[in-house]
């Protein structure tokens, strides 16, 4: 079992769980971050005093699969959050090792 | 001779027709996506401020000065000049710079109205010389027409707060500016939620009491036609929102919040050209009429496909022209001795004049709005780029951000 | 005759109650949790459309029409039959269609008050019912009781701006409403932040402006007894926010801002009975018992186990009786030779009223409330589903979340 | 006599200026991290309580009572002692408790203006015990000096509605504050964002709608000097608004909404002392010019290396000088025969009399406010722990958390 | 040592919390998230315009916690946080490899 | 690879970056957190109730990093997010698998 996670912009998102969706994906978990990155921030202005501003808003999305499954959906986030620009964002795979329903008990492979 | 009483309500409408413009930037500025959010704010903000030195300089004496032709009005009162504490011919009891004063909070208001159809795409720079330009050439015309001794008034159209001048030509100017501009990237294929409503709902609230200068300030005085002009103002408002409210719990099967306040702004559209002019009952059926129509006028965007961002044409041009129209049919000497009968008071005429000014300020403001966004396009372009569309307005035009990190 | 005066202070009161009706709303939807933010505020904001068409077509005239047994008015007005320009009897220098509606003003504000009761767990449905059917069954007999010509006004008891008609009338009622719908789920046990307590500072703020409307406005026109009703609630207010800032500064260690708030507010509530009557060093001394003692009565609730989600018990109805009873104390005729003294300037029989009028309004509107509510909850449920009060009510009754996600 | 018209226009002044104090409280409070929200309204709110109790005591006599020896009113107006229904001499046709209150909202904003310069670090209690004192040793004599027959009146300056009174003294006040206190933790490291920018244009908004009652309402009456000064008093504004926005544009690229914001209160700040004293055209070059100014006076505050948190110095104490004097330059007789020429019509010697207020008021303002910190610190501390400012001081000093977690 | 992970329904979260508190565990990190999985989202409606909404508010709860006590751990969580309706969420375990606190330097075990 | 988690103090952020990024880490993200641990939470009070809230705004940082670099990072961090006070935040190590970068498709090292 593996944790993908993606760290995508905002508004690739709705495209993001279409496509997932599509591949049979039942679950995924989206936050709100900021990401730091080679993608240039931007200046704010706050009564003339100007800020280098770093961070961009990002949304993360974790999903737990089935190592069988680690492949197909990597290259779904790949297509379905690709702009071609700087700052498409990252998907990173973690090791896991179980998973646990709490509405069954159910663990791993059905808990998903 | 300026009376105390009239000067104190006609300074304190002049305040309140102005706080409506801060109240409609929460209004529109709750429905927007948070990376737009100063941006729709500052519109309205900054209509405030290029109008009122359009208008003092040049706006108002091309709507109030001294008629040429029915079409405008000349330049007598170019730069203030002449225009001080003696009463106006059009306001006997109030000094002339608080009748000029109180008259370009409209003439700021409007344009303001049509940033919602514009709203998330257009560049600022473009919007400033949209909004100078339009004030000049579409405004203070209309306003001419209709109260300035042009036209309009002649042929004996009622519009006791704006009907036409303000709603029905903002309302027009925007469905001209959705089409021009175009659709926001994403429209009908991602969701753009409203991010706050509770702002939109505090805008409602600041709309409606200021309503109240607009409207009963309308009649340029305090006393009894002011008084009808309030009640008829809150009951259209407040029946209108329940129109709103049934149809779409009706149609799907929930009553919002956001529809209540929608109903309400809508059943205060329909008012404006009727306030003076009808009874309060009528104003019951307008209002209820108005919310139910808007309903589902707002949804038209989605069949016919153009993306009026706020839905200015569904409230404002829908909302305008039925009050307009249902003028020429409640209105009623009953009530107000000055005004007219409509239709259902035998006299079908006024309905045949309220038509005419419809239609002609539909098409004038439409005609003007698109050769003036067309132009202003050729020479600067009207919308920001498709990737500063995405970032947000607020970054890519101001370099500000609407809320923090919380700390 | 009419004022001009008289009238413009009159219409800008009315355009001011009306606003409290917004600001009562961020008032309350500051303090609830974010899934329950809209429903909160949409029932303010709906309350105004459903009184507003009750008390046009009926109340209006159950409450001020012509005498019957003095418990109720006759149907002369109803549907506004015959107000108009001309000025009623109860205000002679403003137009009686201006007070209808700024009386309206007071209808639709008292069931607001109300919802803080029953806030984040009834059936909007059951609100819209429950708030109807209120207006004209407990409203509108207890403002005829006080103002429109029956026995509580023919006893003598004062009530200035609406001390029993508007905030007794609805504590009650709010003490009613949370002993019948219950607790909500989670209360005691979960921490239920405000979720917004700068929303409810602004609603606090609009209310404290609008207030001068409803206080001062009370003297129906301008003068010195209107100066005299401003300056009463205004010394109130800030009074009763030190009062409550310092009892809790004591009891908990700490001053707070939504303390400041909740006095102000409680401060203006306990003026309103007495603002016309009383002197100003008075006020002070009246603002600060009734914000330190609605401090503590705002704690009742956790000992004696209801919830009253919104504290309108402890504020309204424990503040409108505090003001009630010390108007019969604390009036003189030395600043309102229209009003009466109290027993402090020699009258102790004032005393006596003003307690009969504080007890006859809160049985009357305690009972009818169970009463009117029990009989809702068989008809078609008060509560909103265990699963739905745990969603949030935006959702859940009007398919709405107030904010979005960040973009 | 009381005129009706006049006292209805001046009890809604008085309801717009109390109405500022809370839109002062959004505007600050917007720009200040989230953690210190509350802290930061509150201190506008408890500045109401605080002041109200002291003027009606008080204050108002040191101000208004008969001179003593051009420095101090006397105590015959002690407790509100013989002010009541009659006009007091300084407005004859309004209540004389009217009068007292309306003047008391200016006391009561002046020092609610200063916390933007020690936001974000200054103890609740110190900051209550600072402002009882400033209000009663720098707010009471300084108005007195210049509208209760003291010496800078007599000698002929002009100050319309608190040029010198209201925003020279608290922004003299705020420079003092500022360097007594010293910067905030991570001042020009870390970013302190404003935390919610529309929260800030909300205030701006109200802060516009009410200086309305502040300015015009200082003609003390409804008419055509009203008029003037709503007039000059919005054109001040909007001018305000594009030269604030026109000298960022060019300086750092953007035009931004904060700036909007900032520039039209700087032009409300500077048509404060000058409204009912010059005429429009004045009004539109002074507004335009005083953005512009106060713009590039907001950036001093980063070389000069004080931390003035919200720019208190650069808006009111700029702002309010270069409106002082710019009457001196402006004012005419031709729109207020009442008031004096400035030396652009002819008399230069009214500019040595505002060049002297100004000197006054200012050195008078910074030396007690330095030296009432000073002691203040001394004996209870004015600053929170460092623990506690980077806590916020929301939770540290009220326990309080702004917003809650969403659910 | 293991990391866990329980995306959970909001208003579990001071059961969860003082569950945990009960069987000593010293401290965890909690976050907002919106959650898609089998649970229906729901309608919402903007001006007439109906959107099926399908992300849920959600907290995630993270424990960095030593093996022997994910057995605990996990059981505790799924007992607290169980109300046997769907979406009441789930348990992720994910292998560490280490901690460390900032204010002492102390490492794994002394670090928790 | 391995995955840095770090949960730090608010006002702590801009340090971290800056010192991350002199040595040289390219990217990271950043999110929202509430913690519960040792360092006590504080008192709230509303209308004279008064509740023991436990949570406590922190940051979360999280980095992929090459297994070389890990040491440096966490020092890095250990060093930038130091106060010496009770709540100073942890530093969690996890590992990874591996790193996508969306726009090109490059993996693991070159992703970073
Ligand atoms: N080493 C990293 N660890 C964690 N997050 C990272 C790392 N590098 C980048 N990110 C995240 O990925 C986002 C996109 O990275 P960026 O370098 O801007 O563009 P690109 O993905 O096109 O190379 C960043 O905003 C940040 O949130
Ligand atoms: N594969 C997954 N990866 C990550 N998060 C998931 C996954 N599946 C479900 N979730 C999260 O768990 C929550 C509950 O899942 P759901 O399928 O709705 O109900 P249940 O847990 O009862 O099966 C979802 O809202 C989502 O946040
Ligand atoms: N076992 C844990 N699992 C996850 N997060 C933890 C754990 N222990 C502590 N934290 C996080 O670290 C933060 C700081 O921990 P705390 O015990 O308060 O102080 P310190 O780090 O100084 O020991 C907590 O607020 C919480 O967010």
């Amino acid at each position: 079992m593996k944790k993908i996670e993606a760290i995508i912009k905002p508004f690739k998102l709705e495209d993001v769980k279409n496509a997932l969706n599509q591949i049979d994906i039942k679950g995924l978990t989206v936050s709100e971050v900021r990401g730091f990155g080679r993608q240039k921030g931007h200046k704010e202005i706050y009564r003339g005093a100007e800020y280098e501003v770093d961070f961009i808003s990002k949304v993360k999305v974790e999903i737990m699969v089935l190592d069988e499954a680690v492949d197909e959906v990597i290259s779904t986030i790949q297509e379905a959050a690709f702009t071609g620009e700087i700052g498409d964002g990252k998907i990173f795979i973690l090791p896991a090792e179980g998973a646990i329903r709490i509405r069954t008990g159910e663990r791993d492979k059905d808990a998903l | 001779m300026v009376n105390t009483g009239d000067t104190a309500f006609m300074l304190i409408s002049a305040a309140l027709v102005m706080f409506m413009i801060p109240g409609l930037a929460l209004f529109y500025a709750g429905m927007v996506r948070s990376k737009n959010v100063l941006d729709t704010m500052m519109q309205s903000f900054f209509a405030i401020a290029i109008v009122t030195i359009i208008w003092v300089l040049i706006g108002y004496t091309l709507a109030f000065g001294p008629d040429k032709w029915g079409l405008i009005g000349g330049l007598k009162w170019f730069g203030l000049n002449g225009v001080g504490a003696a009463p106006s011919e059009y306001a006997e009891t109030i000094p002339g710079l608080l009748f000029m004063i109180y008259q370009g909070m409209f003439a700021m208001i409007t344009p303001a109205l049509i940033t919602g159809a514009f709203a998330e795409r257009m560049k600022f720079s473009a919007f400033v010389v949209f909004t100078a330009l339009w004030s000049l050439i579409v405004y203070s015309p209309i306003a001419h027409w209709v109260w300035g001794g042009g036209w309009i008034g002649k042929m004996g159209a009622l519009d006791f707060a704006g009907g036409t001048v303000v709603h029905i030509s903002s309302g027009a100017a925007a469905l001209a500016a959705a089409l021009v501009i175009g659709r926001r990237r994403g429209y009908k294929v991602e969701i753009m939620h409203p991010h706050n409503i509770p702002m939109t709902m505090l805008g409602a609230g600041i709309l409606w009491f200021g309503w109240f200068g607009f409207n009963a300030g309308s009649s340029l005085g305090s006393g009894s036609l002011a008084g009808l002009a309030f009640v008829v103002t809150h009951l259209s408002a407040a029946a209108a929102m329940i129109g709103w409210v049934t149809a779409e719990w009706w149609k799907s099967g929930k009553p919002t919040a956001l529809g209540a306040a929608s109903g309400a702004v809508a059943g205060l559209v329909a008012a404006t050209p009727a306030a003076g002019f009808i009874g309060p009952i009528s104003a019951i059926g307008l209002g209820f009429v108005a919310g139910a129509v808007c309903f589902f006028a707002v949804s038209l965007k989605w069949r016919l496909g153009y993306d009026d961002s706020l839905d200015v044409v569904g409230v404002h041009l829908v909302g305008g022209t039925l009050g307009a129209l249902a003028t020429g049919l409640l209105a009623t000497k009953a009530v107000n001795s000055l005004g007219d009968n409509g239709a259902f008071f035998g006299n079908p005429a006024l309905f045949g004049a309220q038509a005419i000014s419809v239609v002609a300020t539909i098409a004038y403001a439409f005609v003007i709005t698109v050769i003036l966004l067309k132009v202003i396009d050729a020479i600067m372009g009207l919308r920001v780029s498709g990737e500063d569309e995405k970032t947000g307005l607020d970054l890519s035009q101001h370099s500000e951000a609407g809320y923090a990190l919380h700390e």
